[in-house]
């Protein structure tokens, strides 16, 4: 493999591991955000809208 | 929002333990077998482009989150309107959810294209006009979320973040034009961020798959944030009740507390 | 006739905590009335809500005929508010802060004149930058702004604060004959002994609501109640 | 009870008032034209004169050293309405808040005017630089700073009120200014003869980007003196 190609390689993994663990890293700390302050607030105020 | 109506015609109302609903879990699954698509056939079966070879794959994931990121701003901008007209939490929650969703898509935009370019060009970063227009947009909308993060009044916070999302917006095209003939002038029509017409199926179908997930992915985001801004807000509301309480208490020991 | 000021449970957050906690009050038209209470007891906030700078959160207000609920602004125009800032720029001359302020307020420059004189404000000190002058002679030149409006309410937050003995007898004569000429006056102050005998009634805010009355004797009986001149 | 003197009306009484104000205060001359020569003094360092580099760069160096005196300008400017309970009292004044935007408009206008017809007599004498094309060089100028002065008035009133307002108006300002900068800079380039096409184009994007920022201020001024 020559070093262009893997720097390709590299950058298309890379790419694709950056969208999918940004977005995946947010996600997951915006559910955990939404559990912990469902702790706090009582029930019947829980409800949006 | 559809998945609140699925919400309400779901079975007798427990109090929810999370941001979650059979909404968004039926949105999330086909989100998720959208990327699995994406997945397969942008990294796997779809052949590398004749032009753009195999950095089209990072294509794959470029478009998708700018698309993302500009449905988020557009979410941002009519919410913001829709505050200083309505005057309601809803608008304001929808809208600052929103801010945050397309900071992240339009991050994740840049260095995906920084990726590209590393490829095509053998650097991170050209002045290309869509890197660029990117870039002034991203800190843009930082400094939206920067005025959100300041402590203050819930009306207040929304009022200054309406403003600042509408001033933000209306740049959008200011920027794009700007830019665009800074950089036209010396530089032919770039591909980065346009689907070329052209494409195989398969390049096609893997594209429009990724599209798609990005959007929904975008959209399941959007609602649970907005709910745990919600919850946030009631969270910081809890106090205001005993506030009132304790504030009416004040009174009542001193009679008649002169000076 | 109706009050000119009439709140009920009105509740006033700055923001989250609740400076007015549900206060019920009535003015009525040319008489002036005394907010007395502990710092902290929400009479600033009340004068706030009066003048239509502060929304409601919850409960009643309708001040000079406007529901604040709804309108809040129209109310604006009608008031004169003296509060703690000077509301003056510092680096203008007295003369200069009067020309705008009046002429802001759709009066004219000679209204603002008037009113300087009026206050007792020395010729000498009308070309001197306003952060040039003493602690009083600002006090004076604020109140000067705001009498020329010609405010239908009055709502002064210690306009006695700063002032030396003829200051205070000067503005205790001026709330006087705003009364007698039809205007109403809510003032706010610690000088309980000057201040009660000027006034036609006291209130004691505390805790952001209004204590049930203990009134003292009125000093003198409120003007009948007419329509108060613009 | 009272006349109504219009919005323009308004604006001409604020912008009068701040015109005043500069006059008195002199922060203005005393204090921003300094700091914008400063900065062309310290570009000259950074980029050895020598090289040419400098004499290539100028327009663009002019224009930043606008922006930034621009940002100082706002903070001053909005730093004084947030003083002294002003704000309070401009919403008990009756004055339309847009007449008071348009007016803080109009006063800003003339003042970063002013700081550029400085900064053109420090660019000439220390950059050397020849001035060709001054009808374009006039329209590009008088179109970025009415766009900057109209986009900065929201933000800086916005900013005012803020802790932080230091750090957080160059953060929001900045970006959305970054046509203003890209657009008269290529624009006096062109004037300069440095390019071969018109630059009138850049002009007209220059006013556009005025008259939008013009008219959105105008209806967010409201809300903006309201409840931000």
């Amino acid at each position: 493999m020559s070093g262009a190609s893997m720097t390709e390689t590299l950058c298309i993994i890379g790419a694709w591991l950056v969208t999918f663990g940004a977005v995946g890293a947010y996600a997951a700390s915006v559910i955990l955000r939404g559990r912990r302050l469902s702790k706090i607030v009582p029930p019947e105020q829980r409800r949006w809208m | 929002m559809t998945t609140t109506k699925t919400e309400s015609l779901s079975t007798v109302p427990a109090a929810p333990t999370g941001t979650g609903s059979r909404g968004t879990r039926v949105l999330g699954a086909v989100a998720l077998l959208f990327l699995v698509i994406a997945v397969a056939y942008g990294l796997l079966i779809s052949p590398p482009d004749a032009q753009l070879g195999n950095t089209i794959r990072i294509i794959y994931m470029h478009v998708p989150t700018v698309m993302a990121a500009y449905l988020a701003f557009l979410i941002t901008a009519v919410s913001s309107g829709m505050y200083l007209w309505k005057r309601t939490e809803f608008w304001d929650l929808l809208g600052s959810s929103a801010a945050e969703i397309g900071v992240l898509f339009f991050a994740v935009t840049i260095v995906d294209g920084a990726l590209w370019g590393k490829v095509t060009w053998g650097v991170f970063w050209r002045w290309e006009p869509r890197l660029t227009t990117s870039a002034v947009l991203l800190i843009m909308y930082i400094g939206y979320l920067a005025v959100r993060a300041i402590p203050a009044d819930p009306k207040t916070r929304a009022t200054r973040c309406a403003i600042i999302g509408l001033v933000a917006v209306v740049n959008i095209p200011i920027v794009h034009k700007a830019v665009d003939w800074w950089r036209g002038l010396h530089q032919g029509k770039t591909v980065l961020g346009t689907i070329d017409p052209e494409m195989g199926g398969t390049q096609l179908f893997a594209m429009y798959s990724a599209l798609v997930a990005g959007i929904l992915v975008c959209v399941w985001l959007l609602i649970h944030r907005f709910r745990a801004g919600f919850l946030a807000e009631r969270a910081s509301d809890l106090g205001l009740d005993q506030a009132l309480e304790e504030r009416r208490l004040e009174s009542s020991p001193a009679q008649g507390a002169d000076s | 006739m109706s009050a000119i000021v009439h709140l009920h449970s009105a509740v006033a957050l700055i923001g989250r905590f609740p400076a007015l906690a549900g206060v019920d009050l009535d003015v009525d038209p040319g008489e002036i009335l005394l907010l007395r209470g502990p710092n902290g007891a929400g009479k600033t906030t009340l004068l706030g809500v009066c003048a239509g700078l502060i929304g409601l959160s919850s409960g009643e207000a309708v001040v000079l005929g406007e529901d604040l609920t709804s309108h809040r602004r129209a109310v604006r125009r009608r008031v004169g508010l003296l509060g703690h800032d000077s509301f003056l720029y510092q680096d203008l001359s007295v003369v200069e802060n009067l020309d705008f302020w009046s002429r802001a307020a759709a009066a004219t420059v000679a209204d603002g004149r008037a009113a300087l004189d009026r206050l007792g404000v020395a010729s000498r000190l009308f070309e001197l930058p306003v952060h040039a002058l003493s602690a009083g002679q600002r006090r004076r030149v604020s109140f000067a702004a705001m009498i020329c409006r010609r405010p239908e309410l009055w709502l002064l937050d210690e306009p006695h604060a700063g002032l030396d003995s003829a200051g205070r007898d000067l503005v205790d004569g001026l709330m006087q004959e705003a009364a007698a000429s039809g205007a109403t006056v809510m003032f706010a102050s610690h000088e309980l002994d000057r201040a009660e005998n000027v006034a036609h009634r006291a209130v004691t805010i505390s805790g952001g609501v209004i204590l049930p009355a203990s009134q003292p004797e009125p000093a003198s009986q409120p003007e009948p109640a007419s329509q108060p001149e613009p | 009870m009272t006349q109504t003197r219009g919005v323009f009306g308004d604006a001409l009484l604020i912008a009068r008032k701040d015109l005043l104000l500069e006059r008195r205060a002199k922060i203005g001359l005393g204090q921003v034209i300094p700091f914008a020569i400063l900065v062309l003094l310290l570009f000259a360092f950074a980029l050895d004169p020598d090289r040419g580099v400098l004499k290539q760069a100028t327009p663009g160096l002019f224009w930043v050293t606008v922006l930034f005196s621009s940002v100082l300008t706002l903070q001053r400017s909005f730093g004084l309405e947030a003083e002294d309970g002003i704000l309070e009292a401009l919403r008990l004044s009756g004055l339309s808040p847009a007449g008071i935007y348009l007016g803080k408009v109009t006063a800003l206008t003339i003042e970063l005017l002013l700081l550029e017809a400085v900064l053109v007599l420090g660019v000439a004498v220390l950059y050397d630089t020849e001035f060709l094309g001054i009808p374009l060089l006039l329209a590009i100028a008088v179109t970025a700073t009415l766009g900057i002065s109209a986009a900065g008035a929201v933000y800086g009133a916005l900013a005012a009120r803020l802790r932080s307002r230091e750090t957080l108006l160059p953060l929001l300002l900045l970006p959305l200014l970054a046509p203003v900068l890209i657009a008269a800079t290529r624009g006096c380039e062109v004037s300069l003869q440095r390019e071969a096409m018109s630059g009138w184009p850049w002009a007209a994007l220059l006013g556009i980007f005025a008259l939008v920022y013009l008219t959105l201020g105008s209806f967010l001024f409201r809300p903006l003196l309201e409840d931000a």
